[in-house]
């Protein structure tokens, strides 16, 4: 019988980095600093329009919605006013459409759109309910002034999770697994690159997408999220961060059944339930906080302030940002992971979103 | 179970008080919109071979179908050595001793000779070595020779009928029932299955044997058994009656022979047939070797052989079915060689194939589309690229007439034709549209007597308005009446030619199974 | 007179095949050798390409894990199939099983989620015998349909029962594993081997650690009904039973066989057989549990497999595991070592030539040598394969697999035909 | 065929009727109200675009059947059009995107890109098939997810995509390329190219059923071996047949495409084609019943919407759809059963071997129920 110790880890044999100096401690309290504003949200009748899965999904859409949780107890939104409608699995355009038709003829306003797939369909539905506030996540619709966009700089979150990456593998190389290979997941990939090489140039970086553009299985079977890993793993990462959804439960299965550490995406996904058993490989997890950005959206519509909102969520608003769960980031590691995130907040550091090869 | 008597009761089958081997009283059986049997009473002696004659549909076979418990009748008993049964499915005939060898052979073509056999009664002795050795006792028996282990799609018509009946034994059944085992022999396996079933006689089975042949039953049978329409007309001693006089019982009207007249052969060559070969895959010698025949206008050239000797591969590579290797075909002028199927019917042929249901017929479109098939570029089917529909419903009409298809209208899928009004069918299109030459295969090949006669004299108008035909046959009587020429095919080579005004069907099949040396006639 | 010796002018039909099997080998010996080359081919790949991952241990170990859901799969098919039921609901009833697995082995543990996902499986083979037995329905309307119902069934039934439990309507709670073994001082053993980087003897090391290591009772299980599915199916009265409803079912019907029955038993097996196929998805290493959408149409690459294995276990494991190493190959290793593949493809294919031009076939040996220099040319040009591409690796090698390999498919001839009690002639 | 309506329309009804009862009876057990389910089912095709969504859902539908349907009718099972219609459609829509020509023409062009991107995607298979003997089954299940790749492939942004937000796509079409609809105001545009479908629909009956190439397929489809007899080329059929699946298969997406979307996007959903299969048997691969097939199957598809704007589990949409495929077929096949034993009935009375005094022996209908 086969223990549950890591049998053996990768061939490759490897040694920690050599790290490039660290950054510059950050002035204390960047962050949190943002005093709990008030506002009346009593009046509102909020509708979301989730992607496939749903509240629940223990993703963006369950993340969302916990956006309009908080705006429940904390701006007076009244539970029976929030009107929630989620999309099935390959639905037609028109579809998407006809959902939020629903929501904005039943007098719903704002309406959350939950994922870029609602893009086209809000682009066509917008203009025919100029009266109506729309919001929608992970995408901007051009020429349609009553659509808010709630984008997230992805990269510079994932910057942070390379940087934590490099100071923790134990052989100097890490990898990254993508659900699908679309421009999204590729933002990801390119942070945490940067991330990585910045706090140690020599590192070996690694990656594999599960399926390409188009084909979204890659999201959802675990089985290849697990083999991939498992390859990487022999290729010698010893860290591996995914955003690859659903299939992220195999990487870090991979992970501690190789002994090998794993960054989660999107929550904090140590303390996710259906990852409890194994969260001792999480070191932290990139938080993209689409929570925060719905708070503040319905927030800055009960004051009627759309236009103080961020054109982008990034570390800046914490829109993104990495958890400490699990206590593997000690305090030396996060006032390294400050410096960065003061760096890029100043702009010193530039994060591009595109991967380089 | 009791030892069967071997004595033969004279040659009368009334029920009697003594114990039969089989008793059927009173057996009505109804199928949607037809009584196969009505009040049917027939009793069999032990030891006895017992034939049953009929047209077709008479409900021989389904009779047969609920002695052997396939089917239940609606009313009626079934007695089996004077004691009554009932049968819920054809094991529990089995189980008192009851085989049948079925009309269609009942075979897996992808299940060894061995899975066959025992499949159903592996009780007996499991279907490993001893299986195996049990069958291979058995088959010597039957005459078959071939290892229990080959698929049984490897085998030749006569094998399969000797693994039917290695089948029956094998289950250790003492009254076997025998539905037409003699369609698809020739007449040398029909006298070797005769023998066996002599031989067997001797040793205490009992048969049921059914033909369309009269001859055959008169020559093996004790006594038989005329049905017409789903009725016993009466039982007789086959040696004191003639086949006419059977003939005649079973339908009513006048036993047709298919003797030619006058000749109507003129020197005008219709099919020339020129050094054809051809090889099959995996086969060390051709399937077709060296085919040189000519058949002209207003002649009937038939081809007589045993089953699987390439008569099959011959029709079919005439018809563009096949490719042959070597050699020219030539019909008139046009040379068919490089011609595909379609071609060769425009430029003149018919064809009626061996099997109408696999080849003639779209068994679930009605009359008119079948009437269409391989004319589907022709008038009056078709015009150009489009279909005309009412062409072919006027013209099927037209057969349906002219050749007395026994059918409630047009649009009746061809599957609820009995099989000699299919036939029929199939021969009135074959003959439309004024083919040169006309292939046919055993075009009565099942077909009952007045199916037959209406077929025979349509394919004889037709050679004295000049039409070219291409005859294969396994009925040699059939053979010999019509044909003009006679060639004897052996192992894909055209061995023998035969005079049909003189030669015997005994000393055709001499030829035929290569007895006799080569040459021939007198 | 019909006599027996051909010489004598019997009536040994002309156009009969010639007897086989006199000069043929033995089907598992034949499987073996191509085992051979396939993997002497590989191992050479690999050492001349300088990539070890086309026989690394963990390479098959992957290989394996994801061939066992498609494996199962096949095996269903081959049950219903050979009984003569056409079953492309295989889909759902491997959707049908994940979720049973998921529900029961929450619950009560592995070797429960086994038996639900057996008995979920079975429930939809069983929908699928009551209308293709019994009523005679086209048998891929019913499969389709079958596809539909499991997955509108599982969808409905995780909203109403998973939610509460996991707060997602679309996945389970974590379900407990089973735990692997390992043939331990052979495993080893296999290891230093492997890493030995010996030509020939690591490789095949390598891949022999890969089927011995880290094994679950589940893999052991899929592995052992392949035997135990010949065994059955061509080595048992019932087995021969149920393969002549599939061949022709009015025969045994004549010698008392009851097919109503049989086919009804094939089909009901194929469909647990199927669920355990989702079983082995809910089970495998990597899977919390039930997950909406996991089956990913393994159902069809099952079918597939079987289609490929032309109807036979051995068949089909080949087609499985041709699969899943592919899969497992692209997964671990990405675009370039699937350029090394089309390296070994090139090895294999000089070998069949030169024993195509022992057999005096040149045309074919011509044919194949064309067909080895083409794939010699890509491999030299191209340095990787787009990865859009080599995602779908498995599915391109078993289509050029599929054209290469003549084709001597033999489905069971009565397959998709209905059958009526009483209807034959 | 002589239509007997109550033979053809019976069936579905009582199909459609058995479906809902089960659905409402799983609705009960879930707690939700069946009759409110219905209501909403009903009542959504009076709002909004639904109506127009049922019937521009069901012209896309309705071209994916009919690919399905011209294989099924000689036996082939053309499980690819998922993947023919995928790479027709990514394929017109880059040379749509890459051309300019004036309306009409365009996006005619870009229909016959279709049309031959289609095709050839289908060329594969039938290839494959006629010479090599590879079971059509799987060889287009592999083609389907091969076309993922292809797809993803092309619509890369340094290949021929190009990146919106954070999509990818295809360039989008010129003007000149777009088919105006038919606007019914607030209640939705329906698409000019639904057109396409109808005009598919009345070519695949005319072809079907009046010419020699259709008779020879479904010569081909009913008995190969008679066909072949009949002087049908099989490999030919199996070639054509394949081809022009893929062709119908290549317009499924151009409605939508050329009336709406103008580009194609990563999101493009998937599975049109397992739809078309499932109601190309519904219609029992016939012109007028695949329209209705078609009708339903989007009336259904857009039933989860409104159920999900009640509060009901939307899932029970595709239970739905699985049970009305399976009832439908039973339904049919006990009418068909029934309707046999009339006609052998009525043959054998024209003959004259039905007994007069015969009780009607219509219990055997249906008998073969195990
Ligand atoms: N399964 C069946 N269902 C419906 N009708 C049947 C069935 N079997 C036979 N019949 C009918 O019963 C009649 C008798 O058929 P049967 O097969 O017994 O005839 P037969 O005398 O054996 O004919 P043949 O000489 O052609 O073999 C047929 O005409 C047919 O109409
Ligand atoms: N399985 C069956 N199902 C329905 N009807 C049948 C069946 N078998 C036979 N019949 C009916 O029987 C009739 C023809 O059967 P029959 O066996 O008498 O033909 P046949 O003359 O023996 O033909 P063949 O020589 O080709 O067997 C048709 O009316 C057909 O409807
Ligand atoms: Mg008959
Ligand atoms: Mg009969």
């Amino acid at each position: 019988k086969d223990s549950g110790a890591p049998s053996g880890g990768g061939t490759a044999a490897g040694s920690p980095c050599k790290l490039a100096p660290k950054p510059p401690a950050a002035a204390a309290g960047t962050s949190g600093s943002k005093t709990p504003e008030k506002a009346d949200g009593s009046a509102l009748k909020v509708g979301l329009a989730f992607d496939i899965g749903g509240r629940g999904d223990a993703s963006f859409n369950d993340s969302a919605a916990a956006g309009v949780d908080k705006a429940i107890t904390d701006l007076g939104v009244k539970k029976e006013n929030v009107k929630e409608l989620s999309a099935g699995p390959n639905e037609s355009e028109d579809a998407k459409q006809t959902r939020l038709r629903q929501l904005a003829s039943d007098g719903v306003n704002p309406i959350i759109a939950v994922g870029f797939a609602y893009a086209d369909a809000l682009k066509a539905v917008a203009p025919q309910f100029p009266n109506t506030k729309f919001a929608i996540v992970d995408a901007s619709v051009e020429g349609a002034p009553n659509v808010t966009p709630l984008v997230f700089a992805e990269e510079q979150g994932s910057f942070l999770a390379g940087v934590i990456a490099a100071y923790k593998t134990q052989k100097c190389n890490v990898a990254f697994v993508g659900g699908v290979e679309t421009p999204l997941i590729q933002k990801f990939e390119a942070g945490y690159y940067q991330g990585a090489k910045a706090a140690a140039p020599d590192i070996k970086l690694d990656k594999k997408y599960l399926t390409p553009a188009g084909d979204f299985t890659g999201f959802q079977d675990p089985s290849k999220g697990n083999a991939a890993a498992n390859g990487l793993i022999d290729r010698g990462a010893d860290v591996l961060y995914h955003a690859a959804g659903a299939s992220g439960k195999g990487v870090f299965s991979a992970a501690k059944a190789k002994g090998v550490m794993a960054i989660g995406v999107d929550s904090d996904q140590y303390n996710q339930k259906t990852v409890e058993q194994e969260r001792d490989v999480i070191i932290s997890s990139m938080l993209k906080r689409v929570d925060v950005a719905v708070f503040d959206y319905l927030l800055a519509v009960a004051k009627n302030d759309l236009a103080a909102l961020p054109k982008v969520f990034d570390l800046k608003v914490d829109g993104v940002g990495y958890s400490t769960s699990g206590g593997k980031i000690d305090s030396e590691l996060q006032a390294v992971l400050e410096g960065y995130k003061a760096q890029i907040i100043a702009g010193q550091i530039k994060v591009s979103d595109k991967p380089t090869s | 179970m009791t030892t069967p008597t071997a004595a033969t009761e004279g040659g009368v089958g009334q029920p009697t008080g003594g114990a039969c081997a089989v008793r059927l009283s009173g057996i009505t059986k109804r199928f949607p919109g037809v009584v196969a049997n009505s009040n049917v009473h027939l009793s069999v002696a032990h030891g006895e071979v017992h034939a049953l004659c009929g047209e077709n549909g008479a409900g021989k076979s389904t009779l047969m179908k609920i002695l052997y418990g396939m089917q239940n009748p609606d009313e009626g008993t079934i007695e089996v050595n004077g004691e009554q049964v009932h049968f819920k499915s054809p094991s529990d005939a089995i189980r008192v001793g009851i085989g049948m060898v079925h009309q269609h052979f009942m075979l897996a073509d992808n299940l060894t000779v061995l899975e066959n056999v025992v499949l159903g009664a592996e009780a007996l002795h499991g279907i490993g070595g001893k299986a195996r050795k049990r069958v291979a006792e058995l088959a010597a028996r039957t005459g078959l020779d071939v290892s229990p282990d080959q698929p049984v799609e490897d085998l030749g018509v006569a094998d399969r009928q000797r693994v039917e009946i290695l089948k029956v034994l094998y289950r250790g059944a003492k009254i076997i029932i025998l539905d037409e085992p003699t369609a698809v022999l020739v007449p040398q396996e029909v006298d070797e299955l005769f023998e066996t079933l002599r031989g067997m006689q001797r040793q205490g089975y009992t048969f049921l044997f059914i033909s369309h042949k009269l001859d055959e039953v008169r020559g093996i049978a004790d006594s038989v058994t005329v049905i017409r329409r789903g009725t016993t007309v009466g039982t007789a001693d086959p040696k004191r009656i003639s086949s006419r006089q059977l003939a005649e019982m079973m339908v009513g009207s006048e036993l047709p022979s298919p003797e030619t007249r006058d000749s109507t052969v003129t020197d005008r060559e219709v099919l020339v047939v020129e050094d054809v070969r051809l090889c099959s895959l995996g086969a060390d010698r051709p399937v077709l070797d060296d085919i040189t025949l000519t058949v002209h206008a207003g002649e009937v050239l038939g081809i007589a052989g045993v089953e699987g000797n390439g008569q099959t591969e011959l029709v079919e590579t005439i018809m563009g079915m096949r490719r042959a290797d070597a050699g020219h075909i030539r019909l008139g002028h046009v040379d068919l060689t490089r011609l595909g199927t379609l071609a060769r019917r425009e430029a003149g042929i018919g064809y009626v194939p061996e099997d109408r249901h696999r080849h003639g017929l779209l068994l679930s479109q009605p009359l008119w589309a079948n009437r269409i098939l391989g004319y589907q570029t022709r008038r009056p089917t078709a015009k150009g690229a489009w279909l005309d529909i009412e062409g072919a419903k006027d013209d099927t009409r037209r057969i349906v007439e002219e050749f007395d298809v026994r059918t409630p209208g047009i649009e009746v899928a061809a599957a609820a034709l009995s099989g000699g009004n299919q036939q029929k069918l199939v021969v009135g299109r074959e003959l439309s549209g004024d083919p040169k030459l006309l292939i046919a295969s055993h075009p009565t090949r099942g077909v009952d007597v007045g199916a037959q006669a209406v077929i025979w004299d349509q394919i004889r108008a037709a050679r004295a308005n000049g039409l070219a035909v291409l005859l294969i046959s396994a009925d040699l009587d059939e053979l010999i009446g019509l044909s003009d020429t006679i060639k004897v095919m052996l192992r894909g080579r055209l061995v023998a030619d035969a005079d049909p005004s003189t030669v015997t069907p005994e000393q055709l099949g001499s030829a035929m199974t290569g007895v006799s040396g080569e040459g021939d006639e007198e | 007179m019909i006599s027996k010796d051909p010489a004598d002018g019997g009536a040994v039909p002309a156009s009969a095949p010639q007897r086989r099997g006199a000069k043929k080998l033995p089907g598992w010996t034949r499987g073996l050798i191509w085992l051979a080359a396939v993997v002497g081919a590989l191992s050479t790949a690999s050492y001349l390409t300088g990539y070890p991952q086309l026989t690394a241990s963990g390479t098959l170990q992957t290989a394996l894990l994801l061939a066992i859901p498609i494996l199962l799969a096949a095996l269903g098919g081959l049950w219903a199939e050979r009984a003569g039921v056409i079953n492309i609901g295989l889909e759902g009833m491997m959707i049908m099983g994940t979720w049973g697995a998921a529900w029961a082995g929450y619950q009560w543990g592995p070797w429960a989620a086994l038996l639900a996902a057996a008995v979920f499986g079975a429930l939809g083979g069983l929908v699928h015998a009551v209308a293709t037995v019994t009523f005679g329905v086209n048998h891929i309307v019913s499969g389709v349909a079958i596809n539909l119902l499991g997955a509108g069934l599982t969808k409905y039934l995780s909203t109403l029962i998973f939610q509460p439990l996991s707060n997602n309507p679309r996945e389970s709670p974590a379900v407990p594993k089973f735990d692997t073994y390992s043939a331990q001082p052979l495993s080893d053993w296999l290891a230093d081997l492997e890493n030995m980087q010996r030509v020939g003897l690591s490789d095949v090391a390598g891949v022999l650690r890969g089927l011995v290591t880290g094994v679950s009772p589940l893999t052991m299980l899929a592995l052992l009904l392949v035997p135990v599915s010949y065994l059955v199916l061509w080595r048992s009265r019932f087995g021969l039973r149920l393969r002549s409803c599939g061949e022709n079912p009015v025969a045994a019907e004549s010698l008392g066989v009851n097919v109503y029955v049989h086919k009804y038993a094939a089909v009901v097996i194929s469909g647990a057989l199927a669920g355990l196929g989702g079983a082995a998805l809910v089970l495998n290493p990597g899977q919390p549990g039930y997950l909406e959408g996991q089956t990913g149409g393994r159902g069809y690459i099952g079918l597939a497999a079987m289609i490929f294995g032309n109807w036979r276990p051995a068949g089909l494991l080949g087609g499985s595991a041709l699969f899943g190493y592919a899969d497992g190959l692209q997964l671990r290793s990405g675009g370039a070592t699937v350029m090394a593949l089309f390296y070994a493809a090139v090895l294999v294919l000089v070998g069949i030539a030169v024993w195509l031009v022992a057999r005096k076939k040149l045309v074919a040996a011509g044919i194949t040598l064309v067909g080895a220099a083409a794939l010699y040319l890509i491999y030299l040009s191209v340095d990787e394969m787009p990865s859009q591409l080599s995602t779908y690796l498995p599915h391109m090698v078993t289509l050029v697999v599929l054209a290469v390999a003549a084709q001597r498919l033999r489905p069971p001839a009565a397959n998709g035909d209905e059958y009526r009690r009483g209807r034959g002639h | 065929m002589k239509l007997n309506l109550r033979s053809v329309v019976l069936p579905p009804v009582l199909a459609v009727a058995f479906a809902a009862l089960l659905c409402g009876l799983a609705l009960l057990l879930s707690g939700a109200n069946p009759l409110q389910a219905f209501g909403a089912m009903v009542a959504q095709v009076g709002e909004g675009t639904t109506a127009v969504d049922i019937v521009n859902s069901s012209a896309t539908y309705y071209l994916i059947a009919l690919a399905v349907a011209v294989g099924f009718q000689m036996k082939l099972f053309n499980i690819g059009v998922e993947g023919q219609y995928r790479i027709a459609a990514v394929t017109a829509m880059i040379v749509g995107g890459s051309i300019s020509l004036p309306a009409g023409l365009h996006s005619l062009v870009i229909i016959l890109v279709a049309v031959v991107a289609g095709a050839l995607y289908a060329a594969i298979p039938a290839l494959l098939k006629a010479y090599r003997g590879v079971s059509e089954v799987i060889s287009t299940i592999m083609l389907n997810a091969i076309s993922l790749g292809i797809v993803a492939f092309l619509i890369k942004p340094d290949v021929f995509g190009v990146l919106r937000s954070n999509s990818l796509s295809t360039a989008e079409l010129p003007e000149s390329a777009w088919v105006p609809g038919i606007s019914l105001g607030a209640a939705g545009t329906v698409f000019g190219l639904g057109l396409l479908s109808v005009l598919a629909g009345v070519g695949y009956w005319v072809l079907m059923n009046r010419t020699r190439f259709g008779f020879e397929l479904r010569a081909s489809g009913e008995s190969a071996t008679a066909a072949t007899a009949g002087g049908v080329n099989a490999k030919r059929m199996i070639i054509a047949a394949m081809l022009l699946s893929g062709a119908v298969a290549g317009l499924t997406a151009l409605p939508e495409l050329l009336g709406r979307d103008h580009t194609f996007t990563q999101n493009f959903p998937q599975g049109y084609g397992f739809s078309g299969i499932a109601i190309a048997l519904l219609g029992r691969n016939h012109a007028v019943g695949i329209a209705f097939g078609a009708l339903l199957w989007a009336f259904l598809d857009k039933s989860a919407l409104a159920l999900d704007n009640i509060g009901v589990p939307k899932e029970i949409v595709t239970i739905m759809q699985g049970a009305i495929v399976l009832s439908v077929v039973v339904a049919y096949e006990i009418v068909r059963r029934v309707q046999l034993a009339a006609e052998q009935r009525r043959v054998g009375q024209q003959l004259g071997t039905t007994n007069g005094e015969d009780k009607q022996p219509a219990t055997t209908a249906g008998g073969g129920a195990a």
